[in-house]
């Protein structure tokens, strides 16, 4: 299973009537069981490129070759839940097949015990976003595609859920494709780090770090994480503002 | 209780604008009630009411079954709603006359006859509503069924058909308001029974209480099954809406 | 003030009226409201919009007793009849049983009642013997036509228009009624107009009376006259406007008005024991004040 | 491009059938053509169309106005819902005559009392319509408008509107069918022009074409409007959407 | 102006019929010009703080009392755009006062010039995001809400953005609340961080920051981060996570 991507052009045309390239060339392969993260600034089409990857999209110049008939675990960079039904509802609906202590041992680790009957409507974003991120562990996917996943949850629970994150990829051959804004997360978590460019997107650097996930220190962690830095250019890190 | 409430207001009204107005221009609710007494003990009321419920159930089934999907149809499919729209619109407007008097002319005086007629009456209206519906479905929950693969089934029934329900609600009682005024004109132009043949000899005499009789019995069936039925069960599914003040 | 069917006899004798100035001769403004279904003129009498209308006295006598007071004066004699097609195995009456009838203006049209009275002196019970289509008298009249139907019962010109076509009249609901108790034509149309009005402007309603009265002297006699209304009636040829024209004419009311009442009080028990409550009202007889008697010379 | 085409198969399929059924059944195209020539040259078309498409203009404003008010109040107000629900589903299942004659008898055989009567009809079915909308409106939203104080004319406009837009144009389309269905009897009953004046007339004289060629103007006239008018303006109103494939 | 806050507890019925608990008691005030920060873990209640304090919640238990009539920019959780109207619109119709060199200026800053014209729908997240604080800002409000205004955002802008709210703030005397779960953000932009409980939310802390904003130095900043980490007990910074 292995995913091949050569996107050579996206183009939207908006309602005004413009023509707005988002990517303009991106091109990367990833194995089962590999994290690949993509770094972006905001708006230079990750959130597209995640929609083409799932064939979601089918208007653009290019080729991608994906595991066919794959089980996709999609966690949208909004929840994306149905309103109508209830918090078990909307898991249970994605993943027909899950059973009871998989479905409780997810609502466990996520938090969500409390809110198993509540409606989407009755959640914080943070719940809701777990809700969706529980949908994607339930179908047990093999393609598993995060938009952002720890987004709005405080940093004692993004980092409980990064290390569970880590846990089922090792567990199983997941192949796995992250958007992150979290330089620290795509450290942590990824195989391979893809730096996009601002819009249109060209890749502009595809770091493999060969370490296994679990022997990573922190001095090695550190000393990517800055080499990515420098590799935005012109970008002030985040330690250093202000 | 605000129902009862108004429903006396509603009596009331009558009552004072009957005595204002005088018998023969409206008649005061006693007299209504004595005639609709009169229509149930003969038995009258019951048959005709039966006979019309019957055709009223079957016309407007049909019609919004096959609406419903026409509908959807025409609101996702952009050259589906390009050719039916001419067609669309020429049968909204078809005088429901015509329509009866055709259908009756090519199928006899027949049920068969009767019910089509009524029932094509009503489909476009179910189609209009339910493009609407169709149209302002949310592209985002969609995407994220695909991605999940959800059975077409269980993607009709929890994700497409919870975005159609207001369409489909507003649909079902606009639709069956039409339903029961056309069904009259069917009756009245051609069938031997039910409230509509009823109501054209209550007028061919003249006589508005019975008028008022019959039309009364079937708007008070229907606000039985609105109470008993329908209200319970939009109350329980529009349970995640937030509650409005 | 009077109000018509466009599509009606009355409607012919006004153009006639207004082509020879009779309503200038009688010193009358007449305004005539066209409606285009029968029911629109009891409406348009309740509602106030029109002084005069045309209708039976049935109703007039059912009004009656129900509390409005109406007056009644004899405008036509001409009823219904039982048309077939003439290749029908139908050659009388009593051949009805069992057959396809379509039967217009529902149960309690009057034409069908008297029908149903007339057969059960001869023990046929039509309601339940024969299959019986209610309707509205155009559609019943195509669908004779066409053959969907074995019989119809339908109003005078449904009939005529049917006759012109080489349908067969098995009988003139009129020719019923002798057996009926009736002495003779009954009009059971008329001019109907509220009482109140009718005795502030009685000299009017005489000079009313007397212009159609002209009228419809010159629609029995001229023949030319009827060539002039011809697009008025809606006759696609010849032979149905001549049809119309025989048939109008039979009804024109000849006869003394206290012998049209007395046929009326009659035929109205004959119709309210058939018709029942329904039909009547509250008053098993005709009411005493329905025809009006204020004409000179009746 | 798609119209045209769909509306040529239209007349071929008419043509074809009208071969198989018999003139006497159903005309073919070019007599119910030649009716419509004749009643135009003659005037008599554009006379009664005017005065029907005046009665249908008025009442249809009257009717969604009203309507577009009382349903956005039953939606969001509990109280207002509770109240006028009976009334609401006794004025939907009044029948179309019931309530024309009544009209009558009060108001005379006026031109009010046509228009008031076909508005009464209609409004129901907006009001139906309309609450739905309310209902389907998002709380979110109206939070935003709140907290940045947008004025009442700007929040309705901006915010609102464009939420409930899809449920009018619902509530016009049907709606506009239902009251060129009842204008008909309308007409029918107590007024001395209209096409429902010579839809009965041609009835009465069972002149099938002219029928035909009347229904067929008044359909022609809407789909004109559609095609010119209120297509065009959707499409830019709902620009925003994303397009469907 | 003041603001004083003294919630003691707000309820939810679900629609499943449970009640619950998610405010047991907070109470803090803030003066003018003074940016208060709310911390607390996800689903512990600062979204529905922040409606109750805007005024679009009545239905609690407690005591607010706000500056009458002030202006409120509010940037939500999520964007809150009318989808029917272009990001132009959208700002204008929020700000009718704002002028075009403010509105440009704005837009400018926000990166978004090129996205005028688009509607709400065509956007990323992170630019839906930045047209709601654009929103915000161009109301010149005198009491600003803002519900986890840089998520979404890559690190760079963040950082820029960060800033920017920094001098808005100190230009004029803007009453700020802000929610955040960036312990960074928070020390960096708040005179006062009222750390809050897991829900129902109760005070945990409310630690004044007395050096101004501008004048404090990384190893200030280090101090009092780590002084809220050690307030938030038992949870593992993100830092040493892993
Ligand atoms: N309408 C509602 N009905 C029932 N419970 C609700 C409702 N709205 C919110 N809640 C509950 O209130 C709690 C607090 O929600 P709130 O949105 O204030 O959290 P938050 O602190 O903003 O979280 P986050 O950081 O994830 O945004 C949650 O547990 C949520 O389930
Ligand atoms: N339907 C559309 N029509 C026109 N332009 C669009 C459309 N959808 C997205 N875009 C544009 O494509 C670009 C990329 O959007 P995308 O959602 O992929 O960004 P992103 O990288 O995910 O950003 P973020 O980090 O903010 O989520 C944006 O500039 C956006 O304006
Ligand atoms: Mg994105
Ligand atoms: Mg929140």
């Amino acid at each position: 299973m292995r995913l091949e991507v050569e996107i050579a052009s996206k183009t939207f045309k908006s309602a005004a009537g413009e023509q707005h390239d988002v990517i303009a060339g991106v091109a990367f392969a990833l194995n089962a069981g590999e994290v690949g993260v993509l770094v972006g600034p905001s708006g230079c089409g990750k959130s597209t490129m995640l929609r083409i990857l799932a064939g979601l999209d089918p208007d653009f110049q290019g080729r991608v070759s994906r595991p066919a008939g794959a089980r996709i675990g999609f966690v949208f960079q909004e929840p994306r839940l149905l309103p109508w039904r209830s918090v078990e509802e909307n898991v249970r609906l994605a993943a027909p097949l899950a059973d009871e202590p998989k479905l409780s041992a997810l609502f466990e680790i996520l938090e969500l015990k409390a809110h198993r009957n509540h409606f989407p409507g009755e959640l914080s974003l943070g719940l809701a976003r777990r809700v969706a991120l529980a949908r994607a562990f339930a179908v047990e996917p093999e393609f598993l595609i995060l938009d952002e996943p720890l987004a709005s949850l405080d940093a004692a629970l993004a980092s409980r859920l990064r290390d569970e994150i880590a846990m089922l990829i090792d567990g199983r051959s997941v192949m796995t494709l992250l958007v992150t804004h979290d330089v620290d997360d795509a450290v942590r978590l990824g195989d391979r780090v893809i730096l996009l460019s601002p819009r249109p997107a060209r890749v502009l650097a595809d770091l493999p770090i060969r370490t296994p996930r679990g022997a990573r220190g922190e001095v090695e962690i550190a000393a990517i994480k800055s080499e990515i830095m420098r590799r935005i250019d012109g970008c002030p890190t985040k330690q250093g503002g202000s | 209780m605000a129902r009862l409430l108004s429903f006396a207001m509603f009596v009331a009204i009558w009552w004072i604008a009957s005595l204002f107005a005088g018998d023969a221009k409206l008649p005061p609710p006693p007299t209504v009630l004595t005639a609709m007494i009169a229509e149930a003990r003969s038995g009258n009321l019951f048959f005709h009411l039966g006979a019309t419920l019957a055709r009223v159930t079957l016309a407007f089934t049909l019609a919004m079954a096959l609406g419903t999907a026409i509908g959807y149809l025409m609101g996702r499919v952009r050259l589906a709603d390009r050719l039916g729209d001419p067609w669309l619109i020429l049968l909204l407007n078809l005088p429901a006359l015509v329509a009866i008097v055709l259908a009756y002319i090519w199928a006899g005086l027949t049920e068969v006859a009767a019910i089509a007629a009524i029932a094509i009456n009503k489909l476009p209206t179910a189609v209009v509503t339910l493009r609407e519906g169709a149209r302002a479905l949310d592209a985002a929950l969609d995407e994220m069924a695909t991605v999940f693969a959800l059975p077409r089934w269980s993607r009709f029934r929890h994700v497409i058909l919870p975005q159609l329900s207001p369409y489909i609600a507003a649909a079902a009682r606009s639709g069956l308001s039409l339903v029961w005024k056309i069904v009259l004109v069917a009756e009245l132009l051609g069938r031997p029974n039910g409230v509509g043949f009823e109501i054209g000899v209550a007028f061919q005499l003249f006589d508005i209480p019975l008028l008022l009789a019959y039309s009364l019995s079937f708007a008070a069936v229907v606000l039985l099954i609105e109470t008993l039925l329908v209200q319970p069960f939009e109350a329980r599914s529009s349970r995640w809406r937030p509650r409005a003040a | 003030r009077v109000a018509v069917q466009k599509t009606g006899t009355f409607a012919w004798e006004l153009a006639v009226i207004r082509a020879h100035g009779l309503d200038k001769q009688a010193n009358l403004s007449v305004q005539v409201l066209e409606l285009a279904s029968p029911e629109a003129g009891k409406i348009a009498l309740r509602a106030g919009n029109a002084d005069i209308v045309v209708t039976d006295w049935l109703w007039v006598s059912r009004e009656r007793g129900l509390g409005a007071k109406l007056t009644f004066y004899p405008y036509s004699s001409a009823l219904g009849a039982v048309m077939v097609p003439a290749s029908s195995p139908i050659q009388t009456l009593a051949d009805l049983k069992g057959r396809k009838l379509a039967v217009a203006g529902g149960p309690i049209d009057k034409n069908w009642l008297l029908l149903l009275a007339w057969l059960k002196q001869g023990g046929i019970d039509l309601k339940s013997d024969a299959t019986i289509a209610y309707g509205a008298p155009p559609l019943l009249a195509a669908k004779t036509l066409s053959g969907e139907m074995d019989a119809t019962v339908n109003y005078w010109n449904f009939c005529a228009a049917l006759e012109a076509k080489g349908f067969r009249r098995i009988a003139g609901i009129e020719d019923l009624l002798p057996k009926l108790g009736a002495k003779g034509r009954s009009a059971m149309l008329g001019y109907v107009f509220d009482d109140k009005w009718a005795n502030t402007n009685r000299d009017k309603i005489a000079r009313f009376i007397a212009m159609t009265r002209a009228a419809k002297e010159i629609l029995s006699t001229s023949d030319a006259e009827w060539e002039k209304i011809a697009p008025l009636t809606g006759a696609p040829d010849a032979a149905t406007l001549r049809a119309y024209r025989d048939r109008y004419r039979e009804g024109i009311p000849r006869r003394p008005i206290a012998d049209e009442e007395a046929d009326a009080r009659i035929l109205y028990r004959v119709l309210a024991e058939i018709g029942g409550h329904e039909l009547v009202g509250p008053a098993p007889e005709l009411d005493a004040g329905t025809f009006y008697h204020a004409i000179p010379g009746d």
